[in-house]
């Protein structure tokens, strides 16, 4: 039992515990708490991985920013006090059980094919580094480098659209 | 290539002149030329006069079968901006934007009518996607518009998550992207699962059942004027990239995973044409029988042989000519309900006899684009010689769609009413016109587009 | 001579164009001309053609290839021999007699109608002349429906009244019952003979053995479709109702010429029915039937006509008798002599009722012998030819025919003693209900009674001299006579002689035989004569009679076997498996789509939700087919 | 003439003509010239497919008659027409429908008559596309567009429940074609060298479980065209709800066109898996005559009543074709024209009295032989032949036609035969009830029947070609006897 | 580690996220939930992309094997931002019209 072990072992617990509190949780607010949570974990997962630059950006990226924004909308429409209950009781139940069949059917499928014996690099690797990822990023994927800043464009465009107090709306 | 650039390029274009031109009705004529430019290059590449080369690291594969769909799609782009200019001033003041947005998803289009790898497939759609979700909201006042901008966006994000878990898993499987990877005769199971999550994915984008649930309301709720474009050009993109996706990755296992084309083709057709019948807006009715159409492109899929393939092609053009067609008459009137083309052929002869042509079209009659589009899906199922029942299925449905596209014809012609109708100019006219000539001509020649194939 | 034949019926085609075409156009006079001389001329061209026969040299005459096709070569061909020269002169004949007759008849008709009555008569003419000179049997077939349109259009002829339009349709309709017989044996000669035309039909018949499958089936059909056309159990029962045409028409078409065709037909195919002894057992069976049955309904009868009309039946029955035991020559002489005197008969009827002003029931008639005197001796005549009373003509054929019957079958023979007792008795009720006794008529019709015009009674006369006469072609040797008829078709039934054992009956035996026929005649005619001249029955028959006045209640029965079980089924069909069954199972397959629609409809439930969960179930059911199913 | 210089085919000619004349129709907006324009037209359609029969010679005027360049090179498809004397019957039947119909119903004021004249031009070019066509594919097409102008005119102009009745009409044979188009992709795919000519269909090889499914396929689509039992309940209600002009087209060239294509389409190209089924059609056609029969004698609409007994009559001729037999199928050569002429007769008939007397049910009718001489005799005439009636020309054709079934099966015949029998029974009824009898004083224009020159010249005309090909029917039967050749020598495989 | 546990981790995080998707009312939540699945599929990425790398290294230790695996989570990562920001917009858009963030509070369009 290596301190890789443990370290997996104790991320996988962290991550999948706070995703079923992000579900399970009445107030919006800790249900985004409990998901920066996870994004956490699974940066952790990322360093143990050697992928250290995913790991920041992820944490930037997501627990920063988009987690912001979300706490942010929430704030904005002060849902902080648990507002909606679960929907109703036979729905919800169906949800978890066509979810779990969903998991099932995924691992009975998989669960003894060779594949999944093959090991994994852990903790060293240098494909991870962010001189690698830019190297190959700015040279062989410069296309949907520049599709995905259209699609920021495009995004961008949208939201403002959306986003924005119409004149005539005010009038 | 070119036409990748320069869609994104003239989308940007739309967003400034939309700064410095306060003419709204500017937009339109700068959104066709910007379109024009667009086949321009797009023949140019075509007929290997000009093209923007540099290396793309196999990303992108450019084929003759993705120039002829791109230029399917601009022709229909365009007659799409000619007929429906005046409905995009009156859906909000950002028309510029929406032109511009219009742009995006056409990039989107390309690159999906040449993607050569899973991360491409995936740009593409959701640049195709994106402006979609934000279209369908553009009404902003209006709930329905809310709604269907809703709902698209959380089942669109939905499926993005499954069909990226399906790509992860072809990436486990083949430790690349490139869509030939995947392509073995047997089906190892990790392959097997991502095929699957890919194909509920591009299910859901091409609406076949039972992935479709959003497709109705959302074509409902939305501004009719983009309803028109979704229900054509993003659908039939969404196809290209079906049949291209399953065609490089699963070809060689084909036999594999038939069935499940299967079983969604027969399930599309049945809700699509079943539920359609007791529609009683023309709109909904036109959003249930898009999912009916679907169905019968899915055969293409489904057959995967080359009839299947021309077969798509004809039926990209056909169909996507006869309902961007039927949209600008339907736009045309005030009330959207079938009751309200009453007595059309009386007061708008012309307008009437548009329609018809285009429902025929959609129908499948003969000298019509849409009969041709369905013979050559149906001879490429047949060929394929695996479930021939499905076929039978697929024909007895058209005879179904009969049943509610003639109930519009048997309105506007059998019926007396007095619709109300906004004023339409000369150009809407002629375009209209030229539509209806084109279904005509492809009805009787379609070897000018299977031909262009293996030019 | 073969250039003359197509002209025979030639003139009657001529003669119906003229008259149906420029009906509104032609007077009275006009047509009557046209009319009754086309008739004329195709007698006389008969006459120059029966010479011709006579001299031995019977032809036949192809004018084009009708039907060609393959294997199948039907040429549209006449035939004149010994057979239809005689049948030539007695439609030919008689027929001009009554077109005359008609002439004055139906004078009361305005122009366009009685162009129309002779319109149609020429047309029958043509028609019947086409059936008796046709070459094959499929010329035969187009005459034979052809009188039966004839005999609707006639007897339907006064088409304002229902019952009379009723009559021709039921007429028509059983007449195809019949031909739906002749079809099939048309169709089972084609395949077995290869061929329709007479000639070659016969002579490969010939060669097979006796009673055969197929002839056994081909005769029996033939014979359905003679019972349909000549009025003989079971599809007799139009012939009774068809008396509601013109007098002068029941005369020529259902008494003189159309009824015999079925003689014709089989007198024709003689070969066919030698070779079939079973089918002849049934003719004879049913033609002795058929009389008999008739004979009994006539005595009870009290319209003039249908008297007249059952005698008619009766008097076919003896002649298909006398087909079944295999006496052709006697049946045919007695198809001529009955001819002549049913339609003396006929049109005398016709004079009673024209001075009666269409009165019909006897009931009211009676001492006509003062007012219409020639009508009366020429129906006299008429009367006692047809019971049989020597020397006048029905005596002999009759008596050719049940000789026959004896040296078959006694029970046959006496059987047709007692009908021709029978017929003595009716006919003599007749004639002395009529014009015996004292008039029983209204006044003002008595004040009216006056004899016939001579284009009337002329035809009565003719036709009472031949009649009388007639017999004496067919004197047979036991009389010192030397039977010219027979030896006259001699040739037409050699085959059919060669093959039946020549059985002789010793003239002892004849003689008895005659007396004891001729005898009960005569004692029936004194006691009917004596008994009617005084006080005719004319009160309700009651019990028995009753029975016979309705004929059996024979109609009621077909009505209710047959006619309304047909009738409910049809609407059956129409009511129930029509609109509920099948186009039921159409609309149903529109009426289903209709609810799944509304039913499909539901699953679009709005809720964003549901859609979701639906598509997981979806894509899990996908998994579990992909992964584990296959 | 030397085949180099032919500059356009019978066929084409037969086809373009009227579809071109019938375009330019549409643009005629003064009603009266459309009108003229279109009777014009018929005429020299007419006078065309007259002309055409002094060109029969196949050796010599090859190429007179025969047509076929490349539509679809790609997938195997020319637009190939034949000529031949089938072809030449049915087109020649085409050609003599419409001036009829035209004269016929020239009193009648149709409303945008351009249109309606328009559309009945199309539906000529149609009819006449399909009478002709060598390729599956083109037979198709024009299997399907000559059905498009028939419902636009039926519910156009139709009676007040067309819309429903022309729409079950239009839905119940577009679901049977799709069939056939499934059909016909699935024999293409077998044949040869993947084309769509009629030969390379004869020598597609399919196999015989999918054959006998294929098979029906075919058949189905052909059957509800026909229409015979149990096919065919769309027909009495188009008949009924149809404009009277339209009726005479669909029952007296449109139905033709089912059993045409039995006899050009299947039949040859599945002779086995006819033979297996033979039996089962046969039967399934004869309980369809009684049934029509039993059914038209209880009908009290004229149209109705017609409708059924052409049913009656269709189930014939389908019975005499899969009894395969050449006696048989020169029957439904001849009976094909001659049903046609007469049951338009039948309905210019009904046409007449509808207009007259403002009413078509028989109970509402009666005595009008006392006040229409004229009209009782046309009719009188064209019922007689309809029974079949020695010497008219129907009786040729089931004269021919049940001696065929004759010889497939003594038994089926009998009861096949029984129709005669049923036939005569409904024919007097109407007859009696609508023109015999005391005249109904309630009627409309009792006394004052209107008879357009036009139905007078109509009739006659049908009048004489009714007794002419009932009289000397050999030209006719020559006509067709290529036809029949060549389907025998391929059943007998040769 | 094998990849089978990374494997059944990612399954399990997908499932759970699916799960949220299906049971929860509030968009936003549901929206969140979404962005887990993303994570999952990241997450799968990453170590499939190092077990390739692995093998890749094995047979020659300069490969770079693997590394296209982290560049499809980047991009994922900006298409999921791109997203958001559009979502948030049309959920903020529904909340001023309806203000409400309950998924079934909108439905006009049905049947």
């Amino acid at each position: 039992m290596s301190i890789t072990h443990l370290l997996f072992w104790f991320l996988t617990v962290l991550a999948l515990g706070s995703a079923l509190m992000v579900i399970f949780s009445k107030n919006p607010v800790h249900s985004i708490l409990w998901l920066i949570g996870t994004f956490f974990a699974i940066s952790g997962h990322y360093i143990l991985l050697n992928a250290q630059f995913l790991a920041i950006v992820n944490i930037i990226v997501y627990a920063g920013a988009i987690m912001v924004l979300f706490l942010f909308v929430v704030m904005l429409m002060n849902l902080n006090t648990s507002a909606i209950p679960v929907k109703n009781k036979w729905l919800g139940f169906a949800g978890v059980i066509s979810g779990g069949c969903l998991l099932l059917v995924l691992t009975a499928a998989l669960k003894d094919t060779a594949v999944m014996r093959n090991d994994v690099q852990m903790n060293t690797g240098d494909i991870g580094l962010i001189h690698n990822l830019g190297m190959v990023l700015f040279k062989d994927y410069v296309l949907p480098f520049e599709v995905s800043s259209v699609l920021f464009l495009s995004a961008m465009v949208g939201a403002m659209i959306i986003g924005k107090k119409d004149t005539n709306e005010t009038s | 290539m070119a036409a990748i650039i320069l869609a994104a390029i003239w989308g940007v274009v739309m967003m400034f002149s939309g700064l410095y031109i306060k003419n709204k009705a500017m937009a339109k004529y700068i959104a066709v030329t910007g379109i024009l430019v667009l086949l321009l290059v797009n023949a140019l590449e075509y007929y290997n006069i000009w093209r923007i080369d540099f290396d793309v690291r196999g990303l992108q594969k450019f084929t003759a079968f993705g120039t002829v769909f791109n230029t399917i799609a601009f022709g229909a782009t365009l007659l799409y901006f000619l007929l429906n200019g005046k409905e995009f001033e009156e859906v909000g003041k950002d028309v510029f934007d929406y032109y511009a947005l219009i742009f995006f998803s056409l990039c989107g289009v390309t690159l999906v009518s040449s993607f050569n790898s899973l991360l491409m497939l995936f740009l593409g759609i959701e640049l195709i996607s994106i402006p979609m979700y934000i279209l369908a909201g553009s009404d902003k006042r209006n709930l329905k518009s809310n709604e269907a901008s809703l709902k698209y966006f959380l089942m669109g994000a939905f499926s993005t998550g499954i069909m990226l878990m399906g790509i992860a898993f072809l990436y486990g499987a083949t430790g690349s992207f490139y869509v030939g990877a995947p392509n073995t005769p047997g089906m190892e199971p990790m392959v097997a699962i991502g095929m699957v999550f890919l194909l509920i994915a591009i299910a859901f984008k091409v609406s076949a059942a039972p992935f479709h649930f959003w497709t109705p309301d959302v074509y409902d709720g939305t501004p009719t004027v983009f309803t028109s474009y979704m229900a054509t050009v993003v659908k039939v993109a969404s196809f290209i990239g079906f049949l291209k996706l399953f065609d490089g990755a699963f070809g060689k296992s084909h036999g594999e995973w038939q069935l499940l084309v299967a079983i969604l083709t027969a399930a599309t057709l049945f809700i699509g044409n079943i539920t359609a019948v007791f529609q009683q807006s023309v709109k909904r009715m036109l959003a249930y029988s898009s999912i009916a159409q679907a169905g019968f492109m899915l055969l293409s899929v489904f057959s995967l042989n080359t009839f299947g393939r021309e077969g798509l092609i004809i039926y990209a053009a056909a169909y996507s000519i006869a309902s961007i067609g039927s949209f600008a008459v339907l736009i045309k009137l005030k009330d959207h309900s079938i009751e309200g083309f009453n007595g059309l052929a009386k007061s708008h002869p012309f307008l009437a006899l548009m329609n018809v042509v285009f429902l025929l079209s959609l129908t499948g009659i003969p000298a019509t684009a849409g009969f041709f589009a369905k013979y050559y899906v149906l001879m490429g199922a047949i060929k394929s010689g695996q479930h021939l029942w499905l076929v039978i299925f697929a024909v007895l449905m058209a005879a179904v769609s009969a049943y509610y596209y003639f109930r519009v014809i048997q309105a506007m012609y059998f019926k007396e009413g007095t619709p109300e109708v906004k004023p339409v100019s000369g150009a809407y006219k002629t375009t209209l016109w030229v539509a209806a000539v084109l279904i005509i001509l492809i009805g009787l020649f379609p070897s000018v587009l299977t031909k262009a194939l293996y030019a | 001579m073969s250039n003359l034949v197509y002209l025979v019926p030639l003139f009657p085609l001529i003669g119906f164009l003229i008259n149906g075409l420029a009906r509104n156009s032609l007077s009275k006079g006009m047509t009557s001309v046209i009319g009754s001389g086309v008739i004329l001329a195709s007698f006389v061209v008969s006459i120059l053609l029966f010479l011709q026969v006579k001299e031995g040299n019977a032809v036949t005459v192809t004018l084009f290839d009708f039907i060609n096709t393959g294997k199948l070569s039907i040429p549209f061909s006449f035939q004149v021999d010994q057979l239809s020269s005689i049948f030539l002169l007695v439609i030919t004949g008689v027929g001009f007699l009554i077109h005359l007759y008609s002439t004055a008849y139906m004078h009361e008709e305005s122009n366009a109608h009685f162009a129309r009555y002779f319109a149609y008569l020429n047309l029958f003419v043509f028609s019947m002349l086409l059936l008796v000179m046709g070459g094959n049997y499929l010329i035969m077939f187009i005459g034979w429906e052809g009188v039966g349109l004839c005999s609707y259009l006639l007897i339907g002829y006064w088409f304002k009244n229902n019952d009379y339009s009723n009559a021709a349709k039921k007429a028509f309709i059983m007449n195809r019952i019949g031909d739906f017989g002749f079809l099939l044996a048309l169709f089972w000669m084609i395949q077995h003979f290869g061929s329709l035309t007479f000639g070659e039909v016969f002579a490969r018949a010939d060669g097979m053995n006796m009673n055969d499958t197929v002839l056994v089936g081909i005769t029996l059909l033939l014979f359905l479709g003679a019972t349909g056309k000549s009025a003989q159990i079971p599809l007799y029962t139009w012939l009774p109702d068809a008396m509601a045409g013109p007098t002068p028409v029941s005369a020529l078409i259902h008494a003189a010429t159309m009824v015999t065709a079925g003689i014709y037909m089989i007198a024709r195919s003689n070969i066919l029915y030698t070779l079939a002894p079973v089918t002849q057992g049934v003719v004879a069976v049913i033609g002795l039937a058929t009389a008999i049955l008739a004979a009994t309904i006539a005595l009870k009868q009290n319209d003039i006509k249908k008297v007249l009309a059952y005698s008619t039946v009766s008097q076919l029955g003896y002649m298909f008798l006398g087909l079944g035991v295999g006496a052709y020559t006697g049946a045919v002489f007695h198809v001529m002599t009955h001819a002549f005197f049913k339609a003396l008969l006929f049109l005398g009827a016709g004079s009673v009722i024209h001075a009666m002003h269409h009165e019909q029931d006897i009931r009211n008639m009676g001492g006509l012998k003062k007012h219409l005197p020639v009508t009366h001796w020429t129906f006299l005549i008429g009367c006692i030819a047809i019971a049989g009373i020597p020397p006048l003509s029905g005596f002999f054929s009759k008596d050719e025919i049940l000789a026959a019957a004896f040296s078959a079958n006694v029970v046959y023979w006496v059987i047709g003693v007692l009908g021709a007792v029978m017929t003595a008795f009716y006919m003599f009720r007749l004639y002395a209900t009529t014009f015996l006794g004292k008039f029983r008529g209204t006044h003002e019709q008595e004040h009216h009674l006056h004899e016939s015009p001579a284009a009337m009674t002329w035809p009565l006369i003719i036709l009472a001299v031949l009649s009388v006469v007639a017999g004496f072609v067919g004197i047979p040797a036991v009389l010192g006579g030397s039977h010219e008829l027979q030896q006259f078709l001699a040739p037409v039934f050699a085959g059919s002689v060669k093959l039946q054992e020549a059985h002789h009956l010793d003239h002892a035996t004849e003689y008895i035989l005659m007396g004891a026929s001729v005898g009960a005649a005569a004692l029936a005619i004194l006691y009917a004569v004596s008994r009617f001249s005084k006080k005719p029955d004319l009160e309700e028959a009651s019990g028995f009679g009753k029975l016979l006045q309705n004929k059996w209640y024979v109609d009621e029965l077909y009505d209710a076997v047959i006619v309304k079980p047909l009738r409910g089924m049809s609407a059956f069909l129409n009511n129930v498996v029509e609109k509920l069954g099948i186009d039921g199972a159409v609309n149903g397959v529109g009426k289903l789509v209709h609810y799944g629609a509304r039913q499909l409809r539901l699953l679009q439930s709005g809720q964003v939700g549901i859609y979701l969960l639906m598509m997981v179930i979806a894509a899990f059911v996908l998994f579990i087919i992909q992964l584990f199913v296959k | 003439m030397d085949p180099k210089d032919v500059l356009i085919t019978f066929p084409e000619l037969l086809l373009w003509f009227p579809l071109i004349s019938g375009l330019i129709a549409f643009t005629l907006k003064n009603g009266n010239s459309a009108k003229n324009w279109a009777v014009t037209s018929s005429f020299i359609s007419l006078a065309i497919a007259v002309t055409s029969l002094f060109f029969m010679d196949s050796g010599k005027y090859f190429n007179l008659n025969n047509v076929s360049y490349y539509w679809m090179p790609s997938i195997g498809s020319s637009f190939a027409l034949k000529y031949d004397g089938m072809a030449r019957l049915l087109v020649m039947l085409n050609a003599v429908a419409f001036p009829l119909v035209f004269l016929s119903t020239y009193k009648q004021n149709y409303k945008n008559p351009n249109s309606f004249y328009g559309l009945m031009l199309l539906t000529q070019a149609g009819l006449a596309g399909v009478f002709c066509a060598m390729d599956a594919l083109v037979f198709y097409f024009f299997w399907e567009l000559a059905l498009i102008p028939v419902y636009f005119l039926s519910s156009i102009w139709g009676g007040e429940r067309r819309i429903q009745a022309t729409f079950k009409f239009f839905v119940y044979t577009f679901a049977g074609s799709l069939l056939l188009l499934v059909g016909i992709i699935y024999v293409y795919l077998r044949t040869p060298e993947q084309s769509f000519s009629l030969n390379a269909f004869m020598q597609a090889s399919i196999p015989a479980v999918q054959g006998k499914f294929i098979f029906w396929l075919f058949f189905i689509a052909f059957a509800i065209k026909m229409p015979i039992f149990p096919f065919h309940t769309w027909q009495p209600d188009a008949y009924e709800q149809s404009p009277t002009g339209v009726t005479m087209i669909l029952s007296g060239v449109m139905v033709k066109m089912g059993i045409y294509a039995v006899i050009r389409w299947l039949i040859p190209v599945f002779p086995a898996q006819t033979a297996a089924f033979a039996d089962l059609i046969i039967w399934l056609s004869v309980i369809g005559m009684l049934y029509a029969s039993f059914l038209a004698w209880q009908q009290n609409d004229l149209k109705r009543l017609i409708a059924y007994s052409s049913i009656a009559h269709i189930g014939l001729m389908c019975a005499a074709i899969f009894a395969r037999n050449e006696s048989g199928l020169d029957g439904v050569m001849v009976q094909m024209f001659n049903h046609g002429v007469n049951v338009i007769a039948l309905w210019i008939v009904v046409e007449l009295i509808e207009r007259n007397y403002g009413t078509r049910k028989i109970s509402e009718l009666g005595g009008l032989a006392a006040t229409a001489p004229t009209l009782t005799v046309f009719l009188v005439v064209a019922a007689l032949a309809n029974i079949a009636l020695p010497l008219t020309n129907a009786f040729i054709g089931e004269f021919l036609m049940f001696n065929g079934l004759f010889e497939y099966g003594k038994a089926v015949t009998a009861i096949a035969l029984v129709s005669i029998i049923l036939a005569a029974v409904y024919t007097l009824n109407m007859i009696q009830k609508v023109f015999y009898g005391e005249a109904n004083m309630s009627l409309a224009g009792v006394g004052a029947p209107v008879l357009g020159k036009g139905a007078i010249t109509a009739l006659a005309v049908i009048v004489v070609i009714i007794f002419a090909a009932g009289v000397y029917p050999r030209p006719m039967l020559e006509l067709t006897q290529d036809s029949v050749n060549l389907f025998f020598n391929k059943l007998k495989g040769l | 580690m094998t990849i089978q546990h990374y494997i059944f981790l990612a399954v399990a995080l997908f499932s759970i996220g699916v799960i949220g998707v299906l049971t929860r009312r509030n968009i936003i939540i549901i929206f969140m939930c979404i962005e887990l699945m993303l994570n999952a599929v990241n997450l799968l990425l990453v170590a499939f992309s190092k077990m390739h790398s692995l093998a890749a290294t094995a047979a020659d230790a300069a490969s770079k094997a693997g590394t296209e695996g982290q560049i499809f989570v980047f991009f994922i990562m900006v298409v999921a931002a791109a997203e958001v920001s559009v979502g948030l917009a049309i959920i903020v858009m529904m909340y001023r019209n309806t203000h409400s963030v309950d998924v079934n509070f909108l439905n006009r369009l049905k049947h």
